[in-house]
């Protein structure tokens, strides 16, 4: 339990200082490794996850380019069946659990409290939790190249029973039902971090209807976490128990139903891919709005879409299972409710045009990214809806086509508005722009390479190229789709190198930008400075309007009285108070990591002194308090601000 | 899979890969992969049940794309038309801060719905339609099972009773009557299978304790292939199989065929033809082999015809005899059913008691040659990656076979018809 | 974000009442629970499905459940959220000690659930040849009501912290060592209290009541006996009266959240009870 | 940071008790329903009475708890929005889930065959 926030509402005083045994020693390093292990800065977790995040994209990366290696011809044998196979399991899972699901993370952290006008989530070590949780999680996750059993390669939604001990007698599949549990803490407890922040702690006259949507889309996402990962915790527990001691779950001869290990995952795994892509429309939300000068088109029901996007999410899950044989009135349901899904979808796609309407567009490089995410969502959205028709996905399920529908909304979707958001954030972020030029070449490297590697896939799938195979033969009419598909990739793979070439030497050396870089809207940018100083805001904005940054901007001197008065009103109450440093976030995921190892090598004594140290982690977490110290920075947040200069 | 052992394999195979891939380019692609004639399109159909399921696909297809070319007019206009054109465009007063209009989204989500409508009433007719044989029609179904081991097919034909042995039995190719509603029980008996035959009809699951079927039907007699299309470990890349349809007449031959015990050789004196030397011997045959021969592919169909005949004329009755006593000496027989040759085997393994009438071996995988059938025993390692001939026959059992012992088990297994 | 006075007492962030004026750690809370919802949701569903297709030769539920012994522990469990209902409400009356006594209770309310659990895993596994890897209904029953005694003994071990917090001195100098100790004192005398009753009611099953039976469970288990004895004495001198201490009205809503999540266990429990037990007697 | 001896207000003390009183009414009712429940499974009903009795009994049960114990009948409604997506959502998926097992398509083989060949077929 996060003690934080304790003082918070109740104006509780603690006693004077009394203590510091060894237990509660704070780490107090502003700088260095321990500044970083030990931060409970929203933003520096929010890069920490983002760079994670960035680093796993390219590990997922290279591993889908093996994938595209090994399928360039008929019959090739750069890699043996279990390497291929080894390959696309943890492509998936690297990609899905550590590429886009942080990369969401990063930006819930960095941007979501600075949009809502606060000085940091409402629980910051529980954040700090989820972050080192995360990384213990992708550590187990990856821990099996380095390890005589290998990487998990049952695929990445791992269906019983090839998952049992029987037909996985490695550890391959224990690094991977540990390894996405403990991702699993970590997004939960990351979740409830976010909607208890955003109820909670937006700035005066943030009302629910004045959020900006990337907020809005966060706290869905959030909800969608929460709702839909004990799902899969509970699916995990069961393989575990069935794996470890022998439970009959998913043990045929006992009467168990492997079906039961895919409903259960679905009902995790679709929501899953909607917590996939709603952050991605929450940051296009934001990218049109800001280059079209325009206020988004339909806001409300853009939130209301969104939000139904998330509840019929829950409803669907077994579209992904169309040809398990449910019988036609299930299937037909399923059908139905999956198509429903399109409208709000559709939506949102109209608003977006409507947002672009009758605006300046600003062609820079961010907006590139968000009308290429529109473009081909559209496509990836379209062939979801022939997913949808049942009959039809009886030829399209777990063939290419499969592949292309979803690398069309995970990379034309997810990936495009993230590596956008990367684009429009970065002044703000780092205080450097882009290079427009390289920016925008990254762009077109990046789209002209996507669509090369997977629109072929579509005709592949029709062609009947089943999907997981590591080899085909030559007679299938299926190696030159498979060529293209792989030089794409090669294409894809160009661009992305030049997009993180560009992002690296623009961190190092880029244009100096100033503040309010692109003109913006939302509040993270009227911060003062670029970064944004460790407080985020001299003084908490009071918000007047949607769009509450335009909204100042455009009433200058009104906003700049009300400012001065609510800064004399902070002074006097003891300046800015920002909480302590702490370690033992970092104590209790290194417990759940040596913990995992214990559970997955059956060694108790090892699974204890993880489990001791968990405890006495979160124990000591909440004995500390959360404490602090005042900062007192003048309006703009100069003088004696500790402001980073940059 | 270990990184370690990725990192050697990398390197000595990049050099391979380069020059395949410079090959294919200057061999010059044909461009026409999008006209989709492959031996599994889904496009090019051949049954009641597959022709449903494209007929749906076809709607959604021209349903998304008419909604794609209006949306997506509208998207490039408005981004050609309202882009900023210099930088003083960029610079200048805001446009007019418009918030929505609520009469544009109900009359788009109307007409969002009206589009899903159109898609969901073909596709609730086709669930009912593909979900099983027609009631009129079920009178003349024929029942088959199909169990999938990993990674393999076995067909039984409950139809078809065999004195002693239950009922007739196959693997990996199976035979249905065209023109006839066939139902199929699918079973999987490991892992999840899927069974896909595209031309006939999509997919249905095999999964552990489900009682799943299917149902299908060809439209004339003709050769399909069929993959299994759910994960099931290591080969299932390999996991293939193949369906094949045939007139009444044929269709009744095949059975009586079929339904007799294993064929026996005369035995005449040997024909003196000198004895078939197989490259396969060696594990290092190349792997990247195709399965099958041009000559194959120019008519499957004859050729699988051509592989029920005995082939009196090349046969060597002598090595013919050598071959079926290493299949017992070398405990072959303790897995494989031979019916009416020797007493053994198991219901978990392939019927091999007509072997030589099938145009594949190992789950569709190559074709049934002289060969490939060499190849196949005595690499299975190499060809198929982890199947359970390996690991639970060759490595427990510890079967050791000379080129000899190869040649004559060749000759053997090519001659039961 | 959070306001905290260094020194003085002024309230010096008018600001901090959150945006909807319910305490951050409610919400926590409040949404956690929904989380859990659906995790005992997906568990609970497993057990019913495969009720719904047992297959042949799984043991009959009513053959092995005994009611009165899970009519007696549901009791139980009401009663500690009784107990945990009136600590809440003592401590956001400040009534410190009338909350202590009310956490105590619901403690060992929650322990005698545990007891039953364990004495019912027992009965079920060596009388009734029931485990959790001969049958699936070992497997689902085992894995979902074990889970939930999980959560029970995770609530225990969150009320015996709060206890103990609760003594911690205002003026500070207590080193954590001592906290510690306290903790360990409490678990300690719970579970070894916990072992010997269990004992006991084994002994009382298998011979009766006699005075030999008392005497042989006082052998058997001296060990324990005075351990307990021990334990119990220690927790006693740790939560001796001694001056002002850091805890009152305002950490209520450490009380509550934590109430929250025992009432939850609770409500878990009242679901599992009808769906798992009472439904298969009809 | 007071002790027992900072004895709250007697207002305080009056709301205290009488809150106190219906908790332990609730607690009283919460245990009859309870033995409701328990005899009712006696009972010679059809099986759906019995049913849609005994989930309405702990339906009843789990709503004082919620309302009472955990006081959402006097928090901001918020709270019992936030609960109810959670358990809207739970109970939904279980009903879906036990409807998709419960139809003849998804009755398992180890079930639905008899004989002891059929059986032995799936191990
Ligand atoms: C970001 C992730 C993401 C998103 C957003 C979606 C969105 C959708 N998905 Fe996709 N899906 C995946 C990720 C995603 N999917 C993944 C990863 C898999 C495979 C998992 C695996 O097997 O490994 C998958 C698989 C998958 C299947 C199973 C296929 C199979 O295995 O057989 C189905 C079946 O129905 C499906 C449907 C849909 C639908 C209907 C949508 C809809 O939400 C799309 C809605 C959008 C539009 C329709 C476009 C815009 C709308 C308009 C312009 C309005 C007008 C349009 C109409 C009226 C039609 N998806
Ligand atoms: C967000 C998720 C995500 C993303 C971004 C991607 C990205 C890519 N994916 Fe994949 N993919 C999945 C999610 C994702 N994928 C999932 C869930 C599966 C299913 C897994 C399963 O079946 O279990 C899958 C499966 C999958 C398959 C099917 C495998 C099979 O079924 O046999 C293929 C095949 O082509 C593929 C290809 C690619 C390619 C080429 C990219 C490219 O976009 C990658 C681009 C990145 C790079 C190329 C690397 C970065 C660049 C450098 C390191 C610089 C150096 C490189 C050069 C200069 C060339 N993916
Ligand atoms: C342990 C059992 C076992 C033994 C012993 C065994 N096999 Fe097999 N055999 C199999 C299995 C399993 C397959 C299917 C493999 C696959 O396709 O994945 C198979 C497949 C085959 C096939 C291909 C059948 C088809 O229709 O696809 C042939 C031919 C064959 N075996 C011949 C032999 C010969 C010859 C021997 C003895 C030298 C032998 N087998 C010994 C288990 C065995
Ligand atoms: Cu069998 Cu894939
Ligand atoms: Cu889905």
């Amino acid at each position: 339990m996060e003690a934080t926030a304790k003082s918070h509402f109740t104006g509780k005083e603690e006693h004077a200082p009394a203590k510091p045994s060894f237990a509660f020693w704070r780490p107090t390093a502003k700088t260095g490794l321990m500044s970083w292990l030990t931060t409970v800065d929203h933003k520096k977790i929010g890069f920490l996850y983002g760079s994670f995040a960035l680093f796993f994209f390219l590990v997922g990366g290279c591993e889908a380019l093996l994938i595209r290696l090994q399928l360039i011809v008929p019959n090739n044998t750069l890699l043996t069946a279990p390497q291929y196979n080894t390959m696309f399991t943890m492509h998936g899972t690297t990609m899905i659990f550590l590429a886009v699901m942080p990369l969401g993370a990063a930006f819930f952290n960095f941007i979501m409290p600075l949009q809502i006008g606060a000085r940091d989530v409402a629980f910051p070590r529980l954040n700090a939790f989820s972050l080192w949780t995360f990384v213990a999680g992708a550590i187990i996750l990856n821990v099996g190249w380095f390890l005589p059993d290998g990487a998990p390669d049952a695929g990445w939604f791992g269906y019983a029973p090839l998952t049992s001990k029987l037909y996985n007698p490695t550890h391959a599949t224990d690094f991977w039902i540990l390894g996405l549990q403990l991702l699993g803490v970590a997004s939960i407890a990351a979740a409830l971090n976010f909607i208890v922040t955003i109820i909670n702690l937006r700035a005066p006259g943030m009302t629910m209807m004045r959020l900006p949507v990337f907020t809005w889309m966060t706290l869905i996402t959030s909800f969608l976490i929460i709702l839909s990962f004990p799902a899969i915790t509970i699916a995990l527990v069961e393989v575990m128990f069935d794996r470890q001691f022998g439970t009959n779950f998913f043990e045929v001869s006992n009467g168990g139903m492997p079906i039961l290990w895919q409903h259960l995952f679905w009902i995790f795994g679709h929501p899953e891919v909607y917590i996939l892509i709603l952050p991605a429309m929450g940051i296009v939300s934001e990218i049109l709005p800001t280059f079209a000068r325009k206020p988004l088109f339909g806001y409300p029901i853009v939130v209301f879409s969104g939000a139904s996007i998330g509840f019929l999410g829950f409803t669907v899950w077994s579209h992904h299972m169309f040809t398990t044989g449910m019988g036609t009135v299930a299937t037909a349901a399923f059908s139905l409710a999956t198509m429903t899904i399109a409208v709000p979808t559709g939506v949102k796609i109209f608003n977006w045009i409507g947002t672009l309407w009758g605006g300046h567009l600003k062609m820079r490089t961010p907006m590139m990214f968000a009308l290429g995410f529109i473009w081909m969502f559209m496509i990836g959205g379209f062939s979801g809806v022939m997913h949808s028709a049942a009959p039809a996905d009886a030829q399209q399920q777990d063939s290419y086509f499969v592949v292309a529908h979803f690398h069309y909304v995970l990379i034309g979707g997810s990936i495009f508005a993230l590596l956008g958001g990367i684009h429009y954030w970065f002044p703000l972020m780092f205080g450097r722009r882009v290079s427009e030029f390289w920016g925008k070449l990254s762009f077109w490297v990046i789209f002209i390479g996507f669509n090369v590697t997977f629109f072929p896939m579509h005709f592949l799938g029709l062609n009947g190229m089943p999907r997981r195979t590591f080899t085909y033969d030559g007679n299938m009419g299926w190696n030159v789709g498979n060529m293209i598909a792989t030089i794409g990739a090669l294409i894809l793979g160009t661009g992305i190198a030049i997009y993180f070439a560009v992002i690296i030497y623009t961190y190092l050396k880029g244009e100096k930008a100033g503040r309010d870089t692109w003109d913006a809207r939302t509040l993270e940018w009227s911060v003062p400075t670029n970064p944004p100083p460790e407080y985020n805001f001299a003084v908490i904005p009071t918000v007047h309007a949607r769009d509450a940054f335009w909204y100042e901007k455009h009433h200058q001197s009104e906003i700049e009285q009300e400012k001065a008065a609510q800064h004399q009103a902070e002074a006097a109450h003891g300046g800015i108070h920002m909480p302590f440093q702490s370690i033992y976030p970092l104590v209790a995921s290194i417990g759940a990591l040596i913990g995992a190892f214990g559970a997955i090598y059956h060694n108790l004594i090892v699974a204890l002194i993880g489990g001791s140290l968990l405890f006495i982690g979160i124990y000591l977490w909440s004995l500390e308090g959360a404490e602090g110290y005042h900062l007192h920075p003048d309006e703009d947040g100069h003088d004696d601000a500790p402001a980073p200069k940059h | 899979m270990r990184l370690t052992s990725l990192l050697p394999t990398l390197a000595r195979r990049g050099r391979i890969l380069l020059a395949l891939g410079g090959l294919a380019l200057l061999t010059g692609c044909n461009l026409d992969f999008w006209t989709m004639k492959g031996h599994q399109s889904t496009i090019a159909v051949d049954g009641p049940v597959a022709k449903s399921q494209l007929d749906v696909f076809l709607v959604t297809c021209w349903v998304t794309l008419v909604i794609f070319l209006i949306v997506g007019s509208v998207l490039a206009y408005a981004t050609y038309k309202f882009r900023a054109r210099s930088e003083a465009d960029e610079q200048a007063v805001p446009p007019e801060q418009g918030h929505g209009n609520p009469l544009i989204e109900l009359g788009l989500i109307g007409a969002s719905v009206l589009a899903l409508v159109i898609i969901a009433v073909p596709t609730l007719k086709s669930i009912t339609y593909t979900h099983d044989v027609p009631v009129e029609e079920k009178a003349n179904a024929y029942e088959v099972n199909a169990l999938a081991y990993q990674w393999w097919f076995k067909f039984e034909y409950p139809a078809e009773p065999i004195a002693g042995s239950g009922q007739l039995v196959s693997a990996n190719e199976l035979v249905i009557p065209a023109g006839r509603p066939v139902h199929i029980n699918l079973r999987g008996m490991d892992v999840i299978h899927s069974f896909w035959v595209p031309k006939l009809a999509g997919k249905v699951d095999m999964i552990p304790n489900r009682g799943n079927f299917l149902w299908l039907k060809a439209d004339a007699p003709g050769y399909y292939w069929g993959q299994c299309a759910e994960y099931c470990g290591d080969s299932h890349a390999v996991m293939r199989f193949r369906v094949i349809a045939l007139g009444p007449k044929d269709f009744n031959n095949w059975l009586n065929a079929q339904t007799s015990p294993a064929r026996e050789v005369a035995k005449v004196a040997s024909t003196g033809q000198p004895k078939a030397q197989f490259a396969a011997y060696r594990s290092d045959w190349k792997r990247n082999e195709a399965g099958w021969s041009a000559q194959f592919e120019l008519n499957p169909f004859e050729s699988w015809k051509a592989h029920q005949e005995p082939d009196p004329k090349h046969e060597d009755a002598a090595l013919i005899a050598q071959g079926r006593a290493l299949f017992q000496s070398k405990t072959c027989f303790t897995c494989h059913v031979v019916r009416g040759h020797m007493v053994g085997g198991s219901g978990a393994y392939p019927d091999l008691t007509h072997v030589g009438a099938r145009t594949t071996i190992a789950g569709g995988l190559l074709e049934n040659n002289a060969a490939q059938l060499a190849r196949w025993i005595s690499h299975p390692d190499v060809v198929k990656p982890g199947n359970k001939m390996y690991v639970n026959g060759y490595l427990a059992n510890n079967i050791k076979l000379t080129p000899d012992d190869v040649s004559a088990l060749v000759a053997y297994l090519s001659s039961l018809k | 974000m959070t306001s905290h006075a260094a020194n003085g007492a002024i309230d010096h962030h008018h600001d901090h009442t959150t945006s909807t004026g319910i305490p951050n750690k409610k919400l926590l809370m409040w949404a956690f629970l929904a989380s859990d919802c659906m995790f005992f949701g997906t568990l609970i569903s497993t057990h019913l499905i495969y009720r719904l297709h047992p297959p042949p030769g799984n043991p009959v539920p009513r053959q092995i459940f005994d009611i009165p012994l899970t009519s007696f522990s549901t009791f139980i469990l009401l009663m500690s959220s009784l107990m945990m209902a009136l600590a809440v409400n003592a401590i956001q009356k400040g009534n410190l000690k009338s909350m202590r006594f009310s956490l105590l209770a619901t403690i060992v309310c929650g322990a005698i659930f545990l007891g039953c659990q364990v004495f019912e895993f027992n009965n079920f596994v060596f009388e009734k040849h029931m485990t959790i890897t001969n049958s699936i209904l070992g497997t689902t029953f085992f894995t979902l009501t074990g889970t939930h005694g999980t959560h029970v003994a995770i609530g225990v071990l969150w009320l015996g912290l709060m206890y103990v917090r609760s003594f911690k001195p205002a003026t500070g100098g207590q080193p954590w060592t001592t906290t510690l100790l306290h903790v360990v004192a409490l678990v300690a005398a719970v579970l070894l209290s916990m072992k010997v009753v269990l004992s006991v009611i084994w002994a009382l099953e298998a011979h009766g009541l006699s005075g030999a039976t008392l005497g042989g469970v006082v052998g058997a288990q001296w060990l324990a006996i005075v351990g307990t004895v021990i334990a119990i004495g220690a927790e006693r001198w740790f939560a001796r009266p001694a001056g002002p201490v850091q805890f009152d009205q305002s950490n209520a809503i450490d009380v509550e959240s934590m109430g929250l999540y025992w009432h939850f266990v609770d409500i878990v429990w009242i679901v599992i009870f009808t769906a798992v037990y009472l439904l298969e007697y009809l | 940071m007071s002790d027992s001896a900072h004895s709250p207000a007697t207002a305080g003390h009056v709301a205290e008790e009488s809150k106190f009183a219906a908790y332990v009414q609730i607690a009283m009712l919460l245990a009859v329903i309870t033995g409701v429940e328990i005899a009712v499974i006696g009972l010679p009903f059809a099986t759906w009475l019995l049913v849609t009795v005994l989930v309405v009994l702990s339906v009843v049960k789990f709503m004082f708890v919620i309302f009472y114990f955990m006081h959402l009948r006097w928090d901001k409604l918020f709270c019992t929005i936030l609960f109810f997506i959670g358990l809207i959502l739970a109970g939904g998926t279980m009903w879906a889930l036990l409807k998709l097992f419960g139809a003849e398509a998804s009755v398992p083989l180890s079930v639905a065959v008899n004989t002891v060949a059929d059986l032995s077929r799936l191990v």
